[in-house]
């Protein structure tokens, strides 16, 4: 299987038949090999990876992702795509970049990039986060990958005239990612710890419900703690908030085809199997089972 | 000779005339790859397996990838015929492309009421999954055995008059015969073949790494065993076969129409290269171009093997 | 628990006991590769397959490559008996490493003459390649179906009183219950498995790429395929099972340890990296030590199987 | 398949068990990652591919080769090794280089190994080419890769204290290799080539004949060309004359393995099977079937 760009997209070969075409048709997910612009370390764990697409993956919305056909490291063959949430877009320079953490062979793949290389990228896919233009406040609540999920909301709540709280928790205080990005965009910041002894769940709780009696959360946003997700959702219930979660599975299509990255979710008390890829990653805070 | 442009792509499949020879494998499409390609270019639709009833599937993890391979155990989770014929099928009749159905149950006469049920405007073919287990006879898949295989085209076939094509298993030691009992029996075409059963464990834990503990190989891996069952079948029978394991590439399109394929579907690929199948049918328009082959039906069964290739039939098994 | 340095390799096949559970694969070791690798670390050396007559082998070309993995259709070149007891014996007779000796026949009555003519000092065991064709029935290979490898089994344990080693092919659908057969009829052990039936053709010519036109597959592509076939005749025999395809690192021999092998044969990768096996073996140690794992030999049937993880018998195949 | 240095060569772990070990073994064929030196085109055709190698592998004798683990080109998975000839070696600076034409998967992942690069060659392989110190003068005939291959004769025979002619056959002047090298180390050098229609049998059957005539050839050395080795063949049954071919085949092993690489070879008469990679690549002229 090759690493190729997909050229049936860039140069549809209608001259040579293969079907009636009558309307125009327009991709709107497109896998295509794209330009790596930046791949490097910003702490021990995360790396930030930056690449020239078409406007396509550009016009990506937060909380969506993309699968990467990461090269083979040294004497590994990962066979399939990777997911990864798009960690920031500009549909102008058609830029989007990903933070990622070096994990097993797929990774470790990204990892050997360099800028000028090229790279395989599908997407946007999935579903994403939804912001409600009356919301005023919202809270948003990460721990590890989930905070690159988290990342482009904090442009989109500004573009929106939300104000954000970003609780974000990390085993040592120097693995938090995005914060000065969140603080960028005019968002308030608490970091909770690991090494400090703050990321408990008592604590964040007391956190959150400080946020909801000073009005500052008209729905949360969460990312990568199924602990941290079940707070949320108690608070969620008592005060009668919206939420919306972000989940992770394994994936092979990542586009709704395989069935291979359902999850169990409580739909009014009935236990209903969904697709991550597609009809997720952003589900119902509440729907959500950890 | 043709001139530039004029490439015949079609190819005829029982009943049926298909724009091009490509279409998905069952399991590895849905409506949402529409979103990568024109649907107009496909030469079928292939449906994943659907069943009578709602069925979850299996425990996850459902997929494991191995070099060159992927290993699912995803089962087969299926709302149900109801929901088929009510919410899939509209999807699809947009659409200038023959819808086939895959189905599949645990008995002969299970299949039959499907396939019948099915037998309804928009439907193109039926495709039917006997690769799963027959529950009358001990378990074992339908297509592992000729006697089931015929059984249950048999039944199919006296219940539908839509094209029915039978679905083979690789796993099998006799898969031309078992391609020979469903011509018998009415089939309209063959594919060969369903994914090849396998297993992985994972060396942290010891456990397998499927929730099903085994899985069905497909991919680039298992190319040159099914291109061989493929080989097999076309001498074996006369109705066309259809050609599916590992195909991501128009070369290998043409490799398995050399061997004997009428058609092609693709699998795993789409999920590496979302539009390998429309790149493949370019891709088959551009070879049959360069080698000046008018129409791709050129190519089926293809092969050129010269009398002195003849294998020495006492020592045919690869031995070695 | 153990102190670094003190794992413990060895294991136990039938009656004898081998410094480690790595040898090669029948057909893909000779003489040469002592220039390459200490023959006193081998846990047994097993020869290419011989006959009792000289063969030609077949027409060239003899293999193909395919991304991860070899096809081949060498065929069984021999010198016959007398050449391999006169000539290549000697040359193993200098280690201290069991010998084991590949048979083949067309006929059971073959196998049995030659394993006869074979029970002598310098050689430990024989293995039966049951994967070539059985002349008296209908050209299907003996190791296709039960009832030939239960005779052919039968006639080589009346003929030696050597440890039987019986290899499986892999081209069949029911590979545990053939290995069932080989017990129930004597066999000390059943070598899982031969190469897979596979085919390729040349888009320049239009030809087959081998000159046997089919040939059989092997290396890391159908290592998931041939693990399966060993987790369940692991299930199905309580005679150790050999297991062979597609290992090339010291995690596949875990791998097919944890499914059931009691020992692994290294076939193809040796062709890639030359001292695969002393690597493997080396890396084994290596994995026991990490994981305090005090002998090897506790990897076997290691795989750990919940109870949640039972398949769901009604649909066990692949389907998906 | 990873494509890494086998360590058990390296690093013996004797301390873990795996096997009585009494004598001191040593290997004489090894498989080792070497560090590329240079990879440049000497023609249109031809690649010059030289690395720092062990003493094993700087061990080489002129007729043997090597099997290299190409690395893979972009979308191409070469599986085997590939066999390529001993174009030079220096057992002082621990070198061996290689002559190599890119024609497939496995030499186009050759072309783009860069200096620093890593390769892996195991080596040295086969039976060589031998001179016997009585030889005045040899004649070697070559064509294509077979001028790579007779390449390392030209020092080996100077240091025997034998005369060469070469006689170098090409499609075009600008595509001949290894002149030079030949010219360095004292050797006559007559090039034909098919665009000046030198290159037919008939003419060099002329140059060989005037060669014999003049007492310069005791004996042949031929690689690369069927029609020119038989024409060897001719004149050497007439005039009683000695000689060696090297042969290629396709190759899995290339340690007598495996039997993929066999050939026919004539006897006394009698038609025997043969290994190239283990009873040649160099057989004795007389007894080549083309
Ligand atoms: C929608 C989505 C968005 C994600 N976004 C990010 C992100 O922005 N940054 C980031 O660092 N990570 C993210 N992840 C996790 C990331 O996909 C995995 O870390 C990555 O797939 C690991 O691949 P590997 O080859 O390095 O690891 P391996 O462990 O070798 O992977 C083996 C297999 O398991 C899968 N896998 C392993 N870990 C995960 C995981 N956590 N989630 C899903 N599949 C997994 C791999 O895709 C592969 O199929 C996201 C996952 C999902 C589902
Ligand atoms: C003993 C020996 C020495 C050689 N020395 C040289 C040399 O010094 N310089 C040089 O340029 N070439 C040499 N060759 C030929 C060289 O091995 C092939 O050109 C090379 O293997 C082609 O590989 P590929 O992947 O580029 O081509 P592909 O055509 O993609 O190879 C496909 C398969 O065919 C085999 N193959 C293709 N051509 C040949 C061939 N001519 N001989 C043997 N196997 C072949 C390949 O090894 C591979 O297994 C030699 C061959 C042999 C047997
Ligand atoms: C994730 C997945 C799901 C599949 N589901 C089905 C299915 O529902 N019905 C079926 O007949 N085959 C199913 N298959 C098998 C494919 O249709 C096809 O036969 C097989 O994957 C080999 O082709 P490939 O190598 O191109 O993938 C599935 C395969 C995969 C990978
Ligand atoms: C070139 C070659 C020759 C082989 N010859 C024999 C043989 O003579 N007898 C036999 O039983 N198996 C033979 N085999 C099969 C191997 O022993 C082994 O079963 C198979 O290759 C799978 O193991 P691998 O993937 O490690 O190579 C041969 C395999 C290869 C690649
Ligand atoms: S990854 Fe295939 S359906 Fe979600
Ligand atoms: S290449 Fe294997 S024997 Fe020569």
């Amino acid at each position: 299987m090759s690493i190729q760009r997909d050229q049936s997209l860039a140069t549809p070969v209608a001259a040579i038949g293969g079907g009636s075409s009558p309307a125009p048709w327009k991709a709107t997910i497109v896998a295509e090999l794209v330009e790596v612009v930046r791949n490097e370390a910003v702490n021990a764990e995360y790396r930030h990876l930056v690449v020239n697409c078409g406007k396509e993956a550009a016009a990506a919305q937060p909380g969506q992702f993309f699968q990467l056909l990461c090269p083979q490291p040294a004497g590994e063959q990962p066979f399939l795509r990777r997911p990864m949430s798009l960690y920031g877009a500009d549909p102008d320079k058609r830029q989007v970049a990903f933070l990622y953490k070096v994990t097993g062979a797929g990774t470790r793949g990204l990892d050997t990039l360099k800028p000028g290389d090229r790279l395989d990228i599908m997407g946007p896919l999935g579903v994403g986060f939804t912001l409600d233009p009356a919301w005023r406040h919202i809270v948003a609540v990460g721990r590890g990958a989930g905070l690159a999920t988290l990342a482009p909301l904090a442009r989109a709540a500004r573009a929106n005239g939300t104000q954000v709280t970003a609780v974000f928790s990390a085993r040592r205080p120097e693995l938090l990612v995005s914060v000065e990005l969140f603080q960028r965009h005019g968002a308030d910041v608490i970091a909770v710890t690991d090494a400090e002894q703050t990321s408990g769940p008592a604590n964040v709780e007391r956190i959150l419900r400080r946020q909801i009696a000073e009005g500052r959360c008209d729905a949360f946003f969460t990312c990568g703690s199924s602990r941290l997700m079940r707070v949320q959702q108690r608070l969620a219930r008592e005060f009668g908030l919206p939420g919306q979660v972000a989940m992770e599975q394994q994936m092979a299509c990542g586009i709704g085809l395989c069935y291979c990255c359902v999850r169990d979710f409580n739909v009014n008390g009935e236990i209903v199997n969904r697709r991550v890829c597609w009809d997720g990653p952003v589900f119902d805070l509440m729907e959500a089972l950890p | 000779m043709s001139a530039a442009g004029t490439i015949d792509l079609s190819v005829r499949i029982g009943g049926l005339t298909l724009r091009n020879p490509v279409m998905p494998a069952s399991g590895t499409f849905a409506e949402g790859l529409e979103k990568v390609m024109d649907f107009n270019r496909l030469g079928a639709f292939v449906t994943k397996t659907i069943t009578r009833e709602l069925r979850a599937g299996n425990p996850l993890p459902r997929v494991v990838e191995r070099p060159g391979g992927l290993i699912n155990a995803i089962g087969i989770p299926s709302k149900g015929v109801t929901y088929f014929i009510e919410t899939t099928m509209p999807h699809y009749a947009a659409y200038d492309t023959p819808l086939v159905v895959s189905i599949s149950a645990p008995t002969a006469e299970g299949f039959a009421s499907l396939a019948a049920e099915l037998s309804i405007p928009g439907i193109a073919a039926i495709e039917a999954n006997i690769s799963c287990p027959n529950i009358e006879e001990d378990g074992k898949a339908f297509a592992m055995r000729a006697e089931s295989t015929e059984k249950v085209t048999r039944e199919l076939r006296r219940a539908t008059k839509l094209p029915l094509w039978v679905k083979l298993t690789p796993n099998t030691g006799d898969v031309p015969e078992v391609a020979r009992a469903a011509e018998a029996a009415g089939a309209d075409a063959v594919v060969v073949a369903n994914t090849i059963l396998s297993m992985a464990i994972d060396l942290k834990s010891f456990k397998p790494c499927l929730g099903n503990i085994m899985g069905g190989l497909s991919g680039p891996a298992i190319k040159p065993i099914v291109l061989r069952q493929v080989f097999q079948c076309a001498k074996a029978v006369t109705i066309p076969v259809i050609g599916c394991g590992g195909i991501a590439t128009a070369e290998d399109a043409v490799e398995y129409m050399l061997a004997g394929a009428s058609a092609v579907q693709v699998g795993t690929a789409t999920f590496l290269q979302p539009a390998a199948m429309t790149t493949i049918i370019d891709g088959l328009a551009a070879f049959c171009l360069r080698r000046e082959i008018p129409r791709v039906a050129d190519l089926i069964r293809g092969v050129v093997i010269e009398e002195a290739d003849e294998p020495d039939l006492a020592w045919l098994d690869p031995v070695s």
